[in-house]
Formats: structure tokens, sequence, C-alpha cells
């Protein structure tokens, strides 16, 4: 029993994490039908500068948290302005591409980085996060605890930001038609950018986590859970920000039971992630919570 | 309180508009009427930033409107509801309402103007909680002109809002333009329907592939017999 | 025989004397960079088949090279290296039992492009009927990153992660410009045929091409059949180029060193794509100085930023869409001359 | 041939988009060597009725019935091979190939060589290609395009893109041919011209024609056989002279009668 609950524990939590990291691949791919490659990298940023914010600047740990959001956000607002929005005229193909190139990019800079580089750094977990709590017989790390509670708070956060403001509003506008969406008088590049804002902050807050979670940081510490992620947003409904929550949740779970009762298929896990991924797009392209859309003559 | 000039726009090869020249002055309800193709919902396009003109100039008393963003223009006082109705499918009716306000900061305005809407078409108000989609073709025709009206326009543009209603919705809808019309609103309506345009319009043009072909005042425009011409080829 | 069929031929017996002499003579780094321009261009060419002419945007390739590389390494390593390799797990069967000699190198590739071809065959019949732009593409990416999970699980015939050593260098100027000049000439006569005015035509408009009575499906298999050929012939010669293989070196970058490649050549131009492979070999290893000089990853750095500015300040690549001529030649020739007469004066 | 022959039967076609009701209950007979006119406001549902026929959409319910063959729900690969062809409202052509490009793809699909004929070549496919380069010529003359062969589809103008695109339709021989608004965008001259271009292609090639158009007077010159539809609902069908009398007619293009107070 207690092991059925710690490893449930454990899937919420890394649930909450890829539902985080899905919210970006869920939001920029409602409004600009972008798979944003680099979302990924975007997460594996949050937590080099966790590192570099705490280690080389010898901040304090929740300051390094906060500036850390704040940084990422802006990136991923900058990765917009710089590479995406010049292409808002162009095939989504070439989008596509350009995504891939920043997606590089950001993984070898970090390589390049003397403060990184292409080996594995320790990432910085404060003790809140690796204190033990007992109850009964079962025993919580502190990350099981603090994850999905922080996870929840900016999920809730997100909904009521975007279903109680105005901005969400336009946010949820734009997806349908942005045409119509700028006769409201509203500026598209700044929903926009506010759109990249949102989902890097979220990007971020799960790299911090994940960071406390998975103590080890890489270059390519961004891809695997970026694509989890993204699976996750399709299993929910790409552009469906609920959805993406709920297929975030349901993919953790699924992982941590697969790992965790089925040992010898662990090896194969990304493969798994792959295949449902290429299932979901072939057979329900539109998730668990999507609708259809119908291609116009 | 509009001026348009000698308006000419290329469009995805076509030359659309042909050196198009008109005027609304304010209070007025003006009439843009023409078979599809003729270049009617090009013209509201340039209008609002949507489509840059290659020549001729757009004003909006006085300030000139080419080359400003969409978003820009409905700042200046300029709003539409568009062809096709365009409404937000999966937002409820109320937060389209609120969204048409998105550039207004004045809540006591806005709500005011909320509740104008909500006496304008009284069917909104009872589906205020409904998602768009789940709209009759008619509910969202006054979804779309009532979030239009949201931004507090000096200036409404009205995209064919007749088009795929019901006559008895027609009806319907032209009371309440008319309504509008009373307050001393300023319109310009675009067509297909001649007949409802023009029964509420002051003055009218006749459109016919990017030129205008005639114009007058409606008692003129509607004895004549170039409108049904124009449509039926008689 | 036309000016041009003139111009070819001694253009491919001048290349014919080139492999002769330079297989021989050329110094052995700059050797090495022509095979991986050839290697890197033969792939390329496939993949701006599928993706530049037909329009239909796979992110596979390297899920192709992988296949085609460990199948070529499977014929070619000699036995008593296969018995060293596989220590933990024993290789399976039936490559344990033999190995081909060197007149069977031209099987072994072929074989490998064969079994790309059945691989995309697997992915291809569900993904192109059904996915288009993006949805296709990270269907066919999730693809090769399966088979890289698979390559790395399945010891009995990869090795797992460690790889494989000691496969006979049999790549040489003779197979890798042999290979890719065949292939291209495959390509261009493909592009230029009714078969590749229908792909034209679907990457066009695949709704009009479709209406005019064209089985759009069949003919996007048909590209990404030979693009997977293609890949999988490049992936044995890469193999047998560099002596090892792991799953690693065909993992998703090798996807991404090719998408610059067709990129910068310009997306649908076969020729593009030949020369921008060989451009693409020459500064990878050009710039290996700063790797080992400056810091290591700053290539990539480099390549990333590239693809980007292409992408936003140059999307049309070197040869937009159009294909090398004699004619094309001739003009600039004829432009630079005249330029150059007007200048002296 | 039999002229009293149906070559098209449209039976019972509904369309519905979600909730909303495109195409209702719409049946039609076409005969062979008909000139028919589709004529209907904007969104009335005629694009729809064409894409049910070309098998763009699968009709939520009805048949269409081609020369005595079910072939509802087609693919529209299929469709075009059995010889329905069409334009579409708004230029489809492949704008980066030639026009003769444009209309050699209409004849791939007839192409008996194989892949490997064409990458060798064979001598089999060196003939089958210059036979269907000119073809693809005699099309384009046929058609007034011979000077505009080499030209750049999407660089051509306007009204001769739509000639393009009719000339690749004709290509894949049609038995059947649906031209969408083919005067959409055209000046009344333009238009007038269209129309005997039209007439002129219905004679040379012995076609029968299914036509939409909105603006009346495009069609009233050429079709002999007019049906109106309005909110997806057939309102009236006769000749020229009896749809422009028809008070039904009037009400949908002009708009309601009551409102005339």
């Amino acid at each position: 029993m207690a092991t059925y609950l710690q490893q449930l524990l454990n899937g919420v939590t890394l649930g909450s994490l890829y539902a985080l990291i899905a919210i970006g691949y869920t939001m920029v791919y409602g409004i600009l039908r972008l798979i944003n490659f680099a979302h990924g990298d975007i997460f594996m940023w949050a937590g080099y500068w966790v590192f570099f914010l705490v280690i080389l600047f010898r901040l304090p740990w929740w300051l390094s948290a906060v500036c850390t959001v704040a940084i990422v956000a802006l990136m991923g607002v900058a990765i917009e302005r710089l590479a995406y929005r010049p292409l808002r005229e162009a095939p989504r193909i070439s989008l596509l591409i350009t995504a891939i190139g920043v997606s590089f990019l950001l993984e070898n800079l970090i390589i390049v980085l003397p403060w990184a580089g292409g080996r594995q750094k320790p990432y910085p977990t404060p003790s809140l996060m690796t204190q033990i709590y007992t109850a009964g017989s079962v025993r919580i790390q502190g990350v099981t605890i603090w994850v999905p509670l922080i996870a929840a708070a900016c999920l809730l956060g997100l909904i009521f930001l975007v279903y109680k403001t105005k901005v969400g509003r336009a946010m949820r506008a734009i997806a349908t038609d942005i045409e119509t969406t700028a006769l409201m008088g509203a500026d598209i590049n700044r929903v926009i950018s506010y759109t990249f804002l949102v989902g890097s902050a979220l990007a971020a807050v799960g790299g911090i986590l994940w960071g406390c979670r998975y103590p080890r940081l890489q270059w390519d510490l961004g891809i695997m859970p970026g694509w989890r992620a993204f699976t996750a947003a399709v299993i929910g409904g790409i552009g469906n920000i609920v959805g993406a929550m709920l297929g975030g949740f349901l993919l953790g779970l699924a992982e941590i039971l697969i790992v965790a009762f089925f040992p010898k298929l662990s090896g194969f896990r990304d493969a798994f992630i792959f295949a449902i991924l290429i299932f979901f797009l072939l057979f329900r392209p539109t998730g668990i919570l999507g609708k259809t859309m119908k291609e116009k003559v | 309180m509009l001026e348009v000039k000698n308006l000419h726009v290329y469009y995805g090869g076509i030359h659309a508009l042909q050196g198009i020249s008109f005027s609304v002055a304010e209070g007025q309800v003006v009439t843009l009427l023409g078979a599809n193709g003729a270049g009617k919902t090009t013209t509201l396009r340039a209008i609002m930033g949507l489509v840059r003109p290659q020549e001729g100039s757009i004003s909006l008393n006085g300030v000139s409107l080419i080359g400003k963003r969409p978003y820009e223009i409905v700042r200046m006082g300029v709003s539409m509801a568009p062809e096709g109705r365009r409404i937000f499918p999966d937002l409820t009716v109320l937060e389209n309402l609120l969204l048409g306000a998105y550039a207004r900061t004045d809540t006591v305005k806005v709500q005011r103007d909320l509740e104008f809407v909500f006496s304008l078409f009284p069917r909104l108000r009872e589906r205020q909680y409904q998602r768009g989609g789940t709209l009759s073709g008619g509910e969202q025709q006054m979804l779309a002109v009532g979030r239009a009206l949201m931004a507090g326009p000096k200036l409404l543009l009205l995209d064919e809002p007749s088009l795929g209603l019901a006559p008895v919705l027609i009806t319907e809808m032209y009371r309440a333009f008319a309504r509008l019309k009373e307050e001393g609103r300023t319109i310009l309506l675009v067509e297909q329907n001649a007949r409802a345009a023009l029964s509420l319009a002051d003055y009218g043009y006749v459109l016919d592939t990017g030129r205008i072909v005639a114009q007058g005042p409606t008692p003129e425009l509607r004895e004549s017999d170039l409108v049904r011409q124009a449509y039926l080829g008689v | 025989m036309r000016p041009n069929r003139i111009l070819t031929v001694f253009f491919l017996l001048g290349l014919a004397a080139f492999i002769w002499w330079g297989d021989a003579r050329l110094d052995r780094f700059i050797w090495r960079i022509i095979n991986f321009g050839a290697i890197y261009a033969l792939a390329a060419v496939g993949y701006t088949m599928i993706n530049g002419v037909t329009g239909q945007f796979s992110l596979g390739p390297h899920g192709f090279m992988l296949l085609g590389g460990y199948l070529t390494t499977l014929f070619m390593l000699p036995l008593h290296q296969k018995k060293v390799v596989w220590l933990f797990t024993p290789l399976s069967w039936p490559f344990n039992q033999f190995t081909l000699p060197y007149s069977g190198f031209i099987l072994a590739l072929i074989a490998g492009g064969i079994l790309a071809v059945l691989a995309s065959l697997i992915v291809g019949i569900p993904a192109l009927r059904a996915l288009r732009g993006d949805y296709l593409a990270i269907a066919t990416f999730g693809f090769g990153e399966i088979l890289y999970v698979l390559a790395c699980n399945f010891m009995g015939l990869t090795n797992g992660p460690m790889g494989v050593k000691g496969i006979p260098q049999y790549t040489n100027l003779k197979w890798s410009i042999g290979a890719l000049v065949v292939l291209t000439y495959a390509a261009v006569r493909l592009k230029n045929s009714s078969f590749g005015r229908a792909l034209r035509a679907i990457r066009e408009d695949e709704l009009a091409a479709e209406s005019m009575g064209i089985n759009v499906f069949r003919h996007k298999l048909l590209a990404f059949m030979f693009s997977a050929f293609c890949a999988g012939v490049a992936g044995g010669l890469m193999a047998t180029l560099i002596g090892t293989i792991t799953p690693d070196l065909f993992r998703f970058f090798m996807t991404f060193y090719l998408l610059m490649i067709i990129v910068l050549g310009g997306l649908g131009s076969i020729s593009g794509a030949v020369v921008a492979g060989f451009i693409f070999a020459a500064v990878f290893e050009a710039l290996r100085f700063v790797d080992t000089a400056v810091v290591p990853g700053m290539r990539m750095v480099v390549f990333s930023v590239l693809l980007i500015l292409v992408m936003l300040f140059f999307r049309r690549g070197l040869f937009g869409r159009e294909e090398f001529t004699w004619e094309w030649v001739f003009q600039g020739v004829r432009r630079a001359w005249r330029g150059a007469w007007t200048k002296t004066k | 041939m039999d002229k009293n022959e149906v070559i098209l039967s449209l039976q019972s076609l509904t369309m519905k988009f979600g909730g909303l009701v495109a195409v209702r209950d719409f049946s039609m007979d076409i005969r062979y060597g008909e000139l028919v006119g589709l004529i209907g406001p904007n969104g009335a549902g005629k694009t729809t009725i064409f894409n049910m026929i070309t098998g763009h959409y699968r009709p939520t319910a009805g048949k269409v019935i081609f020369e005595g063959r079910d072939i509802t729900g087609l693919p529209p690969w299929q469709v075009a091979r059995l010889g329905i062809s069409r334009t579409f409202q708004n230029i489809r052509l492949c704008r980066e190939m030639t026009a003769l490009e444009n209309v050699l793809i209409s004849f791939h699909p007839r192409v008996r060589s194989t892949v490997f004929d064409a990458i060798l070549p064979t001598p089999r496919y060196l003939r089958e290609e210059r036979k269907m380069r000119e073809r693809g010529m005699e099309l384009l003359s046929a058609v007034g395009l011979e000077k505009w062969a080499n030209f750049r589809a999407g660089a051509l103008p306007y009204g001769l893109q739509r000639r393009v695109e009719i000339a690749r339709a004709l290509a894949t021989s049609p038995k059947l041919l649906l031209l969408d608004e083919p005067a959409a965008g055209m000046n009344p001259a333009e238009a007038a011209d269209l129309m005997n271009f039209i007439r002129h292609i219905r004679e040379t090639f012995n076609l029968t024609i299914f036509l939409i158009e909105h603006v009346m007077q495009v069609v009233m010159g050429i079709c002999p056989r007019i049906r109106v539809i309005d909110f997806g609902v057939s309102i009236a069908e006769g000749t020229p002279e009896e749809i422009k009398n028809n008070p039904k007619v009037i009400e949908a293009y002009l708009g309601e009668e009551a409102l005339r107070a």
C-alpha cells in the first residue's frame, strides 16, 4: 500500500511538471500553429539560470528562483520577437525550421558557455525540497509535496489569467481568429508576446522544480521532458489549456507506473512516449478534449 | 466624417478596387451596394487596415488611416461587424461582448454600452453565459453587431449583416439598426440585400467590379432601375 | 549531340579522373571531407525530394540512415570482429554466421537502402495518408527517435549504446561520389518527369492535384521511399567511412544537418542540395578548429545561427527552387566577363 | 449518346457542419450535353454541392450518381478519373509551375510508364512524355493560350489564370465539367468574353457543364436551364426568363418585399 501511494505521488509530481511545460506548447500552437521546438530548451535554461544565480552570483535560492522566472519569461518573449515574428506571413514550415534552429542554438549555447559546458553540473537544491517527511509508514521527500503544490498554484493562476482577465480573453480569442481579434482593438503582437511570456514563465517554474527532483544539469536535459510535455499537450488536445494539464498528469502517472511495475521496459520508455504521440496524431489528432476542424475547400 | 478618395486595392492578383471615392457624414447611414465580388468587403477591410491600398487616401475626421494597424484604427473610433459574423465560438456571449471593448478603459461607459447592447438585442442578455458557438445564425449576427458597438465607435461598419439570415431575422436586425440611426449613430452599411439596405440608409453607392457606378440619396436609388439591373440583369 | 550533353560527358569524365586520382593521392584530410560531403549530399538529395519537391515535411531521415548504417555494418563486419564486439549479448542469427567480402559491399549498401525503404513504408503508409505539415513532421521525428531507442536496447543486433567498432573502411571517393552521381541522376530524372510534376503539384496545391486525378498519397509515398533509400545508402556509407557506429551517430542532429543543407541549397533544388552538402562538410571541418581552439560546441552555435539567419533573410537559399544548368553557368560567366570588361574600361 | 440520358443525378443531398445545415435535401438531374447554371446569393451552399459531387465532402445524407454509378464518398482523385473535373472559386493553380506544366499534371494519371521508365529513361517513357507535351500544347492552343505555355502560372493576369485552370480541368478529358464562379472578379466585358469561351469549349470538347455563379446576368446569357438555391434549399428552376420573373428569386436576391416600406 505504501509503495502504491509513493508511486502515485511520484506520478503526480512528474505529471504536474509535464503539465507546466505542456502549457507553453499548447498556447503557442493554439495561436501560431507552431510546434515551438525551443520550448523544451527554455525549460532547460531555467535550471541553468538558478545554477548561475545561486552559484555564481551567490543570491539566495528563493530570489534566484524568482529572477529565473522573470529572465526565462523574457527569453521566451525575445525569441518570439527576433526569430518568429519576422516570419508571421511566411509558410508555417519556415517557422518550424526556425524553431528547430533556435532549439539547437539554445542547447549549444549552454555547451559553449564557460560556466556551464557540456558536462553535467549539480543543481542547487534547497533543503526544503530534500527534507523527508514521515507519515506512518510512508516517507515522503519535500519535492513530492512541494512540486505538485507549487504547480497547482501556478496552474490555478493561469486558469484565472486565461479565463478571467482581459488579456486572457484576447489570448483565447486570438487562437480561433487572429484577424477578428485585431478588429476588437487588441494589439496582436502584444497578445502574442504575453502568450510567450506566460508559457515561458510556466516552463521556468517547471525547470526550477525539475531540478529539485532530478538535481543534475546538462545541455540536453530539456529534450525528452519537452517531448513528453508536447505529447501531453497532444493527448489533451493541442490548443486546449485544460487538456494540456490533464494530458500532463495522465502521462506522468502512466510513466511512473510503467517504470514501477515493468522495470524491464524502462529502457524503452522514450519509445513508448513517441509511440503514444504518433498513435494520437494518427487516430485522435484532436486529443481527448479537442474538437475536429474541417479544412475549407 | 469618413472620407475615401481614389482608393485602389490589388487583392490576390485582382484589381479589386479601381479608384473609388465616397464619404460618410456624421450621423448619416450610408450604404455600399453591389453584387458579390464588386469590392464592398475589400473597401471595409481597407478602412480597417486589414488590407493595404496601393493608392488613394482614407481619412477619419481629417486624420489619415492609411498605414495604421487595425487596433489603432479601432482606438480611433471605427469598429466593424465583419462578414460571416466571425464571433468567437469558444467564448461566452458576454466574453465576446467584453472583447469588443478591449481597447477601452472607462469601465463605467463600457457597462453602460453593455446595457445598451442588451436592450437592443434582449436575446443576448438571455444567453450571455452561453458559448458563442451555440447561438443560432441570427443570434450570432446580433452578437457580432453588439460586439462592434461595444468598442464605442464613432463610425460603425456593418458587412453584410443580413447574409444567410432568414427574412424574419433580417427584419429584426434592421429594426435594431433603425434604432441606432435614431440615436444619431454614423453607420457604413455594406449589403447584398439592396432592399433592406435602402430602407434604412440616407445615401447609397452602387459598386460594380471595383468601381462606383451610381450614387445618390436612397429615395432616388430606390426608384432607379439601376439597382434592379445590377442584381438581376433585367 | 547537343553541346550541353558534351559538357556533361566531359564533366563526368573529369569527375572519374578526379576520383581515380583522389582515392590514391589526395591529402587524407581533404579526402575525408569530400567523402563526407558526398554522403551528406546524397542524404540531402533524397531529403529534398520529400521536403522540398513534394513539400511534405519529414523529420525522420536520421532514422533511415541509422537503419542503413547498422545493416551495412552487420553485413560487412568481419566475423572475428563480430566476436570481439558482441561480448555480453551474443550477436543474433543470421549475422553471426556470415560476413560479406569487399565485393559484396554494393549489396550491403543496397540492402541498407531497401531496409530503410521498408521502414519508410511502415511509417509512411499511415502517416502520409493522415497527416501533413507539422503533424507529419512530428510523427516522422517520433519514428526516428523510436528507432534510436530500439538501437540502444536491441543489444543482440546493435550492441547497444556502446556501438560497433572496427568496421572495415570500404567507403572511398569511388563509392561515395559514385552513389551520389547515380542517385542524383535518378532524382533529377524523377523530378523532371511526369511523376516529378505530380510531386511538385502536390507541394503547390494538394487539393488541386487531387482534383485532377492524382493519387496524392501514392505519390507522397513514392517520394518518401526514394528519400529513405538515399538515407539508407548514405547511412551505410557513413558507417563504413568512419569505421564505428553508435546510435548517437544518427540522432536528431543528423536530421538537423540535412535540414540545414537543403534549406541552404534552396528547398526543392537537387543541385542546391548537392552543392550545399559539400559546403556543409567543408565548413563543418573547417570550423573544427573553433571547437578545439575556442570552445567545444561553438560549431553548432554557428550552424544554428546560420540556419536561423537563412530562414529569416535568405529563405530561397542558394538555388531557390531552380536547378543547375549549363546555360545558367554560361550566363553567369558572360555576365562576369562583361562586368570585368566594363570595369577595366 | 442519347441526349436524354442522365449523366449526373444528385439525390437528396444534405450536408451538415456541426449544427449548421449547409445544404438540405438537394436533388437534381443533369443530362448529357446540358449546360446548367446553379445560382444563389453568397453562402447559399453552392460550392458545398460541388464539393459533395467531387468527393471533397462526404454528404451527411443522399447520393451522387454519375453515369449510373454511385460515387458518393469516393475520394476526389477517383471521381476525377471517372470523368468529373472542376475549377475552384478562388483559382487554385500550381502558381510556381508553367501554364503547360499545369495542364500536364492532369495527363499524369493516365501515364502508363513506371517510375523506373522515367528514371532510366526508356524509349517508351520518352515517347509518352513527348506525346503528352504535344497534346498539352494542342489543348493550350485550343483555348488560346499557346503564347503563354511557358510562363509561370502565378505570373499570368487573372483572366488568363482562369483559362489555364479551365484548360487544366479539360486535360483530364472530363465528361462533366464543374465551374465554380468562373466570372468572379471580372468586369462585365471580361465576363462576357468568358461566357463565349465556355460556350466554345462546350462545343469543341462535347462537354456537359454545370456552372455556379451568383451574378445572374452572367448565367442568364448562356444557360438554358438554371437552378436557384438559397439557404441550402432549392427555391426555383427554369429558363432564364422564368427565373427572372420568379418572385421567390427576386426576394432572395433583393431582400424581402415587406422591407420596402
